[in-house]
């Protein structure tokens, strides 16, 4: 295959040019810059229908896959190897389509360092849709922490009051995570003699007996990520501080990277383990989701209410995973998708409140609706999208999430979704205080009377999220027909050794 | 002496010959042209590394022993002499700047890296010892060049004394290993080693000793204390080749002796040095992180990295493990020098006259200032960090990988939890540079900026292409021994 | 091994170890000088008796002799300052001296009983140490060194010269520092 | 039961989808053109929507009486993940073709009424804009309404479940800056949607076991397996119908759950009417009637349904007679109203419940917007009253007084509703109480006396209310000047009271059409019957329940409005407890909600704050502070460093000769 | 003569001069210390020289004595230049660097 039009190359590194013709904009220029990031990331949105197009839906296994070597070290090489299926799929999909989402919702509200904030930006979306498309330990583990640079930058600089706190403590807390994977990493390359994903697949066997620790070695780095509880303190401050579009890639791709993470390499390599550790996985996820709407509700600020909303969100996810049935694993990709959408709503729409009176404090609010019909009504649907309203997006993979759970083998006992299942009373609870704390009320605050309405603009950049929240909401099968193959095969994976396990 | 002889160290003889030639020439150049001095060493650098890289791929033992050309020799004293012209580029400007233009530095320099190509070509541990004083000497001078500033007066001294207080150790433990096995020729003690002729207990005492000396040439804890005084007190560029010539040289002469002459000492000295390789990334990092003045910052950056690639000396020992702790090594010798000078020459840059320049408050706001420089920087930083699609990440990850393959993960994890806290100072550099709002004063010198930005680049560049270069460390170990 | 050459081992021991403490205490830098070239000249003579003529003599010229003079030059020069008694590092002597004499310790009961290598020195083998064993090895095999030797003091030299000669003309921030 | 069933498909099927479509097209073309449309149009709109529902439910009706077996639609896949497998699926049978008769005819009729009704309503609460939104809300429950009643699987039925529960938090809050502080609209919009999350979260478990257990959620399927599934795991479907209860609890406003529905009254009144009385409360009765099939299988779970109606019947009654609010006796005789029916379809009597349920709609329908025609009335003599009373609560009873003469036309619809609910034969409550009466002292004679002393209590606040509404004299300006409402007011109201007149005769004893009608659906129900002691028993009650209250009420009026009210010196504290509704509000405060909170914020504070993040911040300090510690030995003095590394010397020297 | 008795001796030598560095503030005697341990290595090295009969051992001597010469040149320099400057040579007042 010709490496300069393999699609996933390009799919990759297609912001690549968008960032070199930024380069070479004068920094005051920034209407031009604002456009050549947005034309790049739409073209970019493109590529990755063309690659949904080339994408077989019926195919379980990797595909559209690059292979070739990259580095020889003794005894092993790192290979350039990218590959996709369903699930990865979707997760490009989502990052190609929130990029420019994002960046239209800058427009207006970035304006120092046009320049810097779009460079690295698109960076950013190069790391994202390689994370979800590398094949090979050591290539994802690149992306993976490359990440983190343009995220650190945009919060560090383009974010809020404690930004800089923000900033250093996302690093800290991602990179403690992934120095242990990349032991783990190391091991696994030592004794498999590969770093390819499907190699590793099929000589697991060669590292099975230390497959506990790689697995917990790699699940701090992906529980960092998620964020599952109690580690999950960097997300409120990151949410907080970082600036809306950072908030809404955070959200929206970062996260997911890490429940990614988990379906990628923890189940299939580590299947034992997996099992072996679901229950407590299990736990924490149901933890989270009760111990992060509990905590949403205690919030003043809006922000670090969806910060705390995340967690929650994330550990339906997870419950879902580690469900390790067709179920909860197919629906835990789908929340994913959900989240990402949703949760990336519900910061634009922070920030398009943020960037109208300068502020979060809920207090400062009240009444809104009054002022701002259109913008409460949308926010009202994202709103209930989040605490998954049956027929929005939010439900089906809730739902699904806690079906698969409630009668998973492996997890053998109704409990952890019986609890679970009190979350979405508790999430409609914090979210419908929010709700009620901004939107409705008499309208107390002199400043918020003259609160303009959403721009044209602003409506355009809710509205392809709307969409899909309805989309998935009401007809959620195109999606799930992406992801069931792939599932299908990791629950298999998954269930033998649970066989052998028990 | 035959050819081949003269062959094997005929860059040396060039480059202390060159060395002799500018002494005399620069008598002759008026204070206002000390360029000139500048750019004859820089040719005389490049001479020599010509004649170094024409060397590549021969192997030959020569001098009857005393001296070996191969690989590895061919390898470091590409680092040296590419060292020497970075610190030729670095103090060229900063020496008209700091009203110390002297063409001694550059002959000092010049002393200095023929002593540390010495020492890699070493087979005798009479050459080790007199190419020791050989790089030192002249280094104690760099450090005081600054003189009469007190404080680099201060840094010369307590170099002076420390350095010969570890030259001691060296010596007497020399002089163990003599007693041991009665030659100083490393063929001649691996042949008693193995012959079981020698003494053993004088013999690993003389090791330990040896470690010693060399250790604190690293910058190893607990030998380690002179470094930040040092650094903080020299002039910068020479605390820049400091910490990468002088450190290069060390893990030089450590890898050579220890691996042709003392393979079988590995495993009573592996506990050892796991614990100073611990220490050292431990200590060195922590320090790290309350430090104002970044000269000081990079100085216990570099003994922390020092503690990295310890960590992959530990397994020197075993067969299999050897070729990749060398490899391993020498490619993060490439990996941290690249970095380290880059970092060390954007604090030339905004050093300024009397020491100011040199805290990291004085780094608020270069990044919108000087967007080139502070970009650099953060690679500079992020690839000590060891963050991927740099240079430093391959090369953690190759000495990980070592350590790992070679069963010491404990090591290894206290190597990844020490570039935690690393990552915490580095990055304080970092939001300095972009997060606070600031007015920096930035010298404004082509070759700094060359140095910073080719540093930059090449950190980056050679991240996605880093083959060559890995073929390059693996090929300098295969004929060690 | 005759009783004599232990009475003379052990004098000269005794006197080198005694110079060697002197040197250490006494507070006048002179002194200190005075008493290490005696142990110089004393180690010198026991080189002596181990049969290397050649090195003894080099020890009393080049160690006894010059270096010696230099450090005795230099004491005059620098007025051979007594510093004041109060050491600003409490505890340095106490740990220093307690953790000399576990090294010294060490190495007694490891290197030296331990390490033991059996036997002796026959101090008679007046032939093999001979001037021209050492000439010839010296410029045999030690050549290369030999010459390393000419450019390690080469660079010694310049950067004496370069030291204490840019120091006459102090510059005006290392006065103003003085100042302070 | 089983989709074996339907022999033939009848044409008219497949109409089903456009139930909900019409509403959907009406709340599109709302949005998009309301504002060109203007009031009439949106009304319109709106009504012709619900309307055009009606007529396919008529349709579908008609196809059923062709083809009674009825059918199954499937619109489009939905859901397939592995053994899991949902469609969106209409189920077009009896049971619930009678629910989407209901549900779009007297949503129909309240479309009306609200034209003319929020008419006035958007301008005395000053804001004319949100005319358009309360029709697309109103259209958006007639969707989930039908969606909910036609579908053909649990979970679908979910998603119509928590949309009406969504219109219902939309609609309870509809004047979201009104009510206590400001914020008690949207407060009782909340609380609504809260304890419906409740009710749904027990049903959501109850679905998750019903996967588990017969792997999959279609009616049909499960259904027909429920007699296997409960041979082999009794416990399972016990534990399935219990949790769906909870699910009913909350939706229909029973025990524990029953406290949203007062508050609910914030609600414009038609909400109250089509929402909170006539059909989404009634989705509760609905589910059991719709699963008796699994309830027959655990006769302990019916017994608790059972229970839990009956005890609802009369706890809610009791309150009832405390209220002064017009509309919160309504509710609250709603919640009892429920009861009963609930109590119906838990003893299996599902055709009595349903038939309670449909005449319940009419009466509680005509009689909360007969309610509404007062408000109206009263605002209007607020406005227009001398006195600025602006403070005057409309809805106060105590303020009203004589309506009788000012609005006639409301007061006969009203006793005609009145009299229908307190159970006075003929009208259509006497009729569908006395069937759920007799199922009861048949099999739960315990129940039958609380459904019986509910029975009487109901007729004595149904006549505690008539009187002080329409009875004596006015009591407050604004009662003096009110009159009667506009025509497009009023005739829903007559048509709501022919059919409370007439609706007993969809099932009249003899000819039980509904329970013919219904069989189709539920078989081997055992047929209703008439029993005259029961009968008599019921009607006495009823009369003797009126005849208190005109003792008490009618005989010597209230004077003003501040006067106490007669009952409260006899009843001393009962009285005070059924006025605040047995302090139910203020023990959930206390147990739940300020726990929680309380639980909330020392989770944020104490446990996030303090101890997790400062466990990461620790070890940071940790670090630092070694840093500190350390960097007194780097003291500047060279002779410490030399002593440094003397002792690492030292301790190498020690490791090799301890080794 | 036994070996172990050079070796003894030497040792008290080498000890001594690590006390001098570590125990001396006047830099000339620190330096004269460090003369001392130079020493001691040279007396190992004679008489492991004589011990093996093997000549490389004296030879290393020789060497020594030059590079300590060419040390002390640097060093006293150093020392002298640093009088000069600050008219004292009391190492303990070179202490400013530190942390």
């Amino acid at each position: 295959m010709n490496l300069g039009i393999h699609p996933l190359v390009l799919v990759t590194f297609f912001p690549l040019v968008g960032f070199l013709a930024i380069l070479f904009i004068p920094g005051q220029r920034k209407t031009a810059i604002r456009w050549t990031a947005l034309v790049t990331s739409l073209l970019n949105f493109a590529i990755s229908l063309w690659v949904l197009a080339k994408f077989d839906r019926a195919d379980a296994g990797i595909q559209l896959a690059l292979r070739t070597p990259w580095l020889r070290l003794p005894g092993i090489t790192i290979d350039f190897f990218l590959g996709l299926d369903g699930m990865s799929l979707l997760l490009v999909l989502l990052t190609a389509f929130l990029t420019p989402v994002t960046i239209l919702s800058t427009w207006s509200a970035v304006e120092e360092k046009v320049k810097g904030f779009m460079l690295f930006f698109l960076l950013l979306e190069v790391g994202m849709t390689g994370v979800f498309l590398a094949l090979d330990l050591v290539l994802f583990y690149i992306f993976w922490e490359f990440t983190l640079i343009p995220m650190y930058f945009l919060i560090g600089v383009w974010g809020g009051e404690r930004r800089i706190y923000a900033a250093v403590k996302v690093f800290l807390f991602t990179m403690f995570g992934s120095l242990l994977m990349l032991l783990a990493i190391l091991y696994i390359g030592f004794t498999a003699g590969s770093f390819a994903w499907q190699d590793l697949l099929a000589s697991r066997e060669l590292f099975a007996s230390m497959q506990l620790w790689l697995f917990l070695a790699f699940g701090l780095a992906f529980a960092i990520k998620v964020p599952m509880f109690p580690l999950h303190t960097w997300l409120p401050d990151a949410h907080v501080e970082a600036p809306t579009a950072g908030s809404v890639i955070l959200a929206g791709v970062l996260l997911k990277m890490g429940a990614y993470g988990f379906l990628r390499f923890n189940l299939p390599l580590f299947p034992q383990a997996a099992v072996q550790a679901a229950p407590w996985m299990a736990m924490l996820a149901v933890i989270g989701i009760l111990y992060g709407a509990a905590v949403a509700l205690a919030q003043k600020d809006v922000k670090k209410l969806v910060a705390y909303s995340s967690v929650s969100h994330l550990g339906f996810v997870m419950l879902g995973i580690f469900a390790l049935t067709m179920q909860g694993i197919s629906g835990g990709v789908l929340q994913m998708i959900n989240h990402g959408l949703s949760t990336g709503a519900l910061f634009l729409i922070v920030g398009m409140l943020y960037e109208r009176r300068h502020t979060r404090e809920m207090s400062a609010f009240g009444g809104i609706w009054k002022v701002m019909p259109v913008f409460a009504a949308l926010t009202l649907i994202v709103t209930l999208s989040s605490m998954g309203l049956p027929g929005l997006n939010g439900f089906i993979g809730e739902f699904t999430i806690l079906l698969g759970a409630f009668s998973s083998p492996v997890l053998n006992t109704p409990w952890f979704a019986g609890l679970a299942t009190a979350g979405v009373i508790l999430a409609a609870v914090y979210l419908l205080v929010m709700f009620e704390k901004v939107f409705l009320g008499p309208v107390k605050v002199e400043a918020n009377r003259l609160l303009k309405d959403l721009s044209a603009r602003e409506i355009i950049t809710l509205l392809p999220i709307l969409i899909l929240i309805f989309w998935i909401g009401l007809y959620p099968q195109p999606f799930f027909e992406l992801i069931n193959p792939s599932v299908e095969r990791l629950v298999a994976l998954v269930q033998n050794a649970a066989m052998a396990v028990h | 002496m035959t050819q081949a002889d003269f062959y094997s160290i005929l860059p040396i003889i060039v480059l202390a010959g060159w060395a002799l030639l500018l002494l005399a020439v620069d008598l002759w150049i008026p204070k206002e042209r000390k360029s000139l001095t500048a750019l004859l060493a820089a040719v005389g650098l490049a001479v020599s590394l010509g004649l170094t890289l024409a060397q590549g791929g021969t192997s030959a033992l020569t001098f009857g022993g005393l001296i070996m050309l191969d690989g590895f020799a061919v390898y470091l004293n590409v680092i040296f002499l590419v060292s020497g012209l970075i610190a030729v580029a670095l103090g060229y400007d900063y020496l008209k700047r700091m009203g110390m233009e002297r063409g001694e530095y550059y002959v000092m320099m010049l002393f200095s890296i023929s002593g540390m190509m010495l020492i890699t070509q070493a087979y005798n541990l009479l050459v080790v010892f007199l190419a020791l004083e050989t790089l030192s000497i002249p280094l104690y001078v760099l450090a005081g060049f600054a003189h009469p500033k007190l404080e680099s007066q201060e840094a010369a001294l307590k170099y002076f004394l420390l350095g010969a207080f570890s030259s001691a150790f060296v010596l007497y433990g020399i002089a163990l290993i003599f007693g041991a096995t009665a030659t100083v020729g490393l063929d001649g003690i691996l042949a008693a080693l193995q012959g079981g002729t020698a003494n053993p207990v004088l013999f690993s005492a003389g090791a330990a000793l040896m470690l010693v000396g060399f250790g604190f040439k690293v910058a190893a804890v607990p030998f380690h204390k002179w470094a930040p005084d040092v650094y903080q007190g020299s002039p910068s560029p020479v605390s820049g080749f400091m910490s990468v010539a002088v450190k290069a040289a060390g893990f030089a002469v450590l890898l050579r002796i220890f691996l042709t002459a003392f393979p079988g000492l590995a495993a009573s000295l592996a506990p050892a040095v796991w614990v100073i390789a611990a220490l050292t990334m431990i200590v060195g990092n922590v320090m790290a992180i309350i430090q104002s003045n970044i000269k000081r910052l990079l100085a216990y950056s570099s003994i922390a990295h020092a503690g990295y690639m310890l960590m992959a000396f530990v397994p020197y020992g075993s067969e299999q493990n050897a070729g990749q702790s060398v490899a391993a090594m020498v490619f993060y010798l490439i990996a941290y020098g690249l970095t380290t000078f880059g970092a060390w020459a954007v604090v030339v840059s905004l050093e300024q006259a009397e020491g100011k320049g040199l805290t990291l408050d004085d780094y608020a706001g270069l990044g919108p200032k000087y967007p080139w420089l502070g970009v650099a920087m953060t690679v500079f930083m992020l690839s000590l960090t060891g963050v991927p699609l740099t240079l430093g990440f391959w090369g953690k990850f190759y000495l990980f990988k070592t350590a790992v393959d070679a069963g010491y993960a404990g090591l290894a994890l206290v190597g990844l939890i020490t570039s935690l806290v690393s990552a915490y100072y580095y990055l304080r550099v970092v939001v300095m540079m972009f997060m606070r709002s600031g007015d920096p004063r930035v010298r404004r010198d082509g070759w700094l900026s060359l140095v910073a930005l080719g540093a930059a680049l090449a950190v980056v560049a050679l991240s996605v292409v880093p083959g060559r270069l890995l073929e390059a460390a693996a090929n300098a170990v295969l004929r060690l021994q | 091994m005759s009783i004599g050459a232990i009475i003379v081992f052990g004098v000269m021991g005794f006197v080198v170890v005694a110079s060697a403490v002197g040197m250490l205490i006494s507070r006048n830098a002179i002194y200190s000088a005075m008493f290490l070239v005696l142990n110089f000249l004393t180690v010198g003579f026991m080189y002596l008796s181990l049969g290397a003529a050649f090195i003894a003599l080099a020890q009393v010229t080049v160690y006894a002799g010059s270096i010696m003079v230099l450090f005795l030059f230099v004491i005059m020069l620098l007025g051979g300052e007594q510093l004041p008694f109060i050491d600003a590092l409490r505890g340095q002597r106490m740990v220093g001296v307690l953790i000399g004499i576990a090294f010294l310790a060490e190495i007694v009961l490891y290197v030296v009983l331990r390490g033991d290598p059996g036997g002796g020195i026959s101090l008679t083998g007046g032939t093999f140490a001979t001037p021209a064993a050492i000439g010839m090895l010296l410029f045999n095999k030690y050549l290369l060194a030999f010459e390393i030797t000419s450019v390690l003091l080469l660079s010694a030299v310049i950067g004496a010269i370069f030291l204490t000669r840019s120091a006459k003309q102090p510059r005006d921030e290392a006065a103003q520092l003085n100042k302070e | 039961m089983s989709l074996s069933e339907t022999a033939v498909f009848d044409p008219l099927f497949g109409l089903a989808p456009w139930v909900v479509f019409l509403p959907v097209i009406g709340i599109l073309l709302n949005l998009l053109f309301g504002r060109r449309l203007g009031e009439k149009g949106i009304g319109a709109v709106a009504s012709l929507a619900a309307g055009g529902s009606f007529v396919v439910s008529a349709l579908l009706a008609y196809g059923l009486w062709r083809n009674p077996g009825g059918g199954t639609l499937l619109l489009a896949k939905w859901l397939t993940i592995g053994a899991f497998d949902v469609n969106w699926t209409f189920r077009i049978d009896t049971l619930s073709a009678v629910m989407m008769l209901v549900v779009s005819g007297v949503g129909t009729l309240i479309h009306i009424y609200s034209i003319g009704y929020m008419h006035a309503d958007v301008r005395h609460n000053g804001d004319p804009s949100r005319f358009q939104r309360f029709f697309v809300f109103l259209n958006l429950f007639i969707a989930a309404m039908m969606i909910l009643v036609s579908a053909d699987n649990f979970l679908m039925l979910f998603v119509g479940w928590e949309g009406v529960g969504l219109c219902s938090y939309l609609l309870i809050g509809f004047w979201f800056e009104k009510g206590a502080d400001g914020i008690g609209n949207a407060r009782a919009g909340k609380k609504a949607f809260i304890v419906n999350r409740i009710g749904d979260f027990g049903l959501l478990i109850a679905l998750f076991l019903l996967f588990s257990y017969f792997g999959t959620l279609n009616f049909s399927e499960i259904f027909e397996k429920a007699p296997q599934v409960a041979a082999a795991a009794p416990g399972a479907v016990l534990a399935i119908t219990l949790f769906m209860l909870l699910g009913v609890a909350g939706k229909s406003a029973q025990l524990p759950l029953y406290v949203w529905l007062p508050d609910a009254m914030a609600g414009p009144t038609p909400v109250s009417a089509l929402i909170h009385a006539a059909t989404m409360v009634t989705a509760g009765v609905y589910l059991v009637a719709r699963t008796q099939a699994l309830y027959v299988e655990v006769p302990l779970a019916q017994d608790v349904v059972t229970w839990v109606g009956g005890l609802t019947a009369l706890f809610a009654a009791t309150i009832a007679v405390g209220q002064n609010d017009i509309k919160r006796v309504l509710a609250y005789s709603t919640i009892s109203q429920l009861g009963f029916m609930v109590a119906a379809v838990g003893m299996g009597a599902a055709v009595a419940g349903m038939f309670h349920l449909v005449t319940h709609a009419f009466f509680k329908a005509l009689l909360f917007l007969s309610a509404g025609s007062v408000i109206l009335g009263m605002e209007h003599g607020r406005e227009h009253g001398n006195a600025g009373g602006h403070e005057l609560d409309p809805q106060d009873m105590r303020n009203m007084g004589g309506l009788r003469r000012r609005m006639p036309l409301t007061f006969w619809v009203y006793l005609i509703g009145a009299l229908a609910l307190a159970g006075i034969a003929p009208l259509a409550g006497f009729f569908s109480k006395d069937e759920i009466l007799l199922s009861a002292s048949q099999r739960q004679p315990a129940v039958f006396i609380l459904l019986l002393a509910a029975a009487f209590l109901t007729a004595f606040y149904m006549g505690r209310q008539l009187l002080l509404v329409f009875f004596g004299r006015a009591r407050s300006p604004a009662a003096e000047h009110s009159r009667e409402s506009p025509s497009i007011v009023t005739l829903p109201l007559v048509v709501l009271a022919l059919l409370s007149l007439g609706g007993g005769a969809l099932n009249l004893p003899g000819s039980h059409w509904l329970e013919t009608w219904l069989e189709h659906t539920f078989h081997g129900g055992q047929p209703g019957g008439f029993n005259w002691t029961v009968a008599i028993t019921s009607l006495g009650i009823a009369l003797l329940g009126l005849l208190l209250a005109w003792l008490v009420y009618g005989r010597r009026p209230l004077a003003s409005a501040e006067t106490a009210d007669p009952l409260a010196r006899p009843l001393g504290p009962l009285f005070r407890g059924m006025q605040r509704k047995w302090w139910v509000d203020e023990l959930y405060q206390a147990v739940i909600v300020r726990p929680y909170y309380a639980l909330a914020g020392f989770l944020a504070g104490a446990v996030d704050q303090t101890v997790i993040d400062g466990i990461a911040n620790g070890l940071g300090s940790l670090v630092r502070g070694a840093a500190q510690y350390w960097r007194g030995l780097q003291s500047g003095y060279v002779r410490s460093y030399a002593l440094t590394i003397l002792i690492g010397v030292v301790l190498m020297i020690a490791y090799l000769a301890l080794r | 003569m036994p070996m172990v008795y050079y070796l003894g001796l030497s040792a008290f030598m080498f000890v001594i001069g690590i006390l001098g560095m570590i125990i001396r503030r006047n830099p000339l005697v620190v330096f004269m210390s460090l003369e001392l341990m130079f020493n001691a290595a040279n007396l190992v090295f004679v008489s492991f020289a004589s011990y093996h009969k093997v000549l490389d051992g004296e030879l290393f001597v020789f060497f020594v004595m030059t590079t300590a010469a060419s040390e002390v040149a640097v060093g006293l320099a150093l020392m002298v230049a640093i009088f000069r400057a600050k008219k004292t040579i009391d190492i303990d007042q070179m202490s400013s660097l530190k942390g």
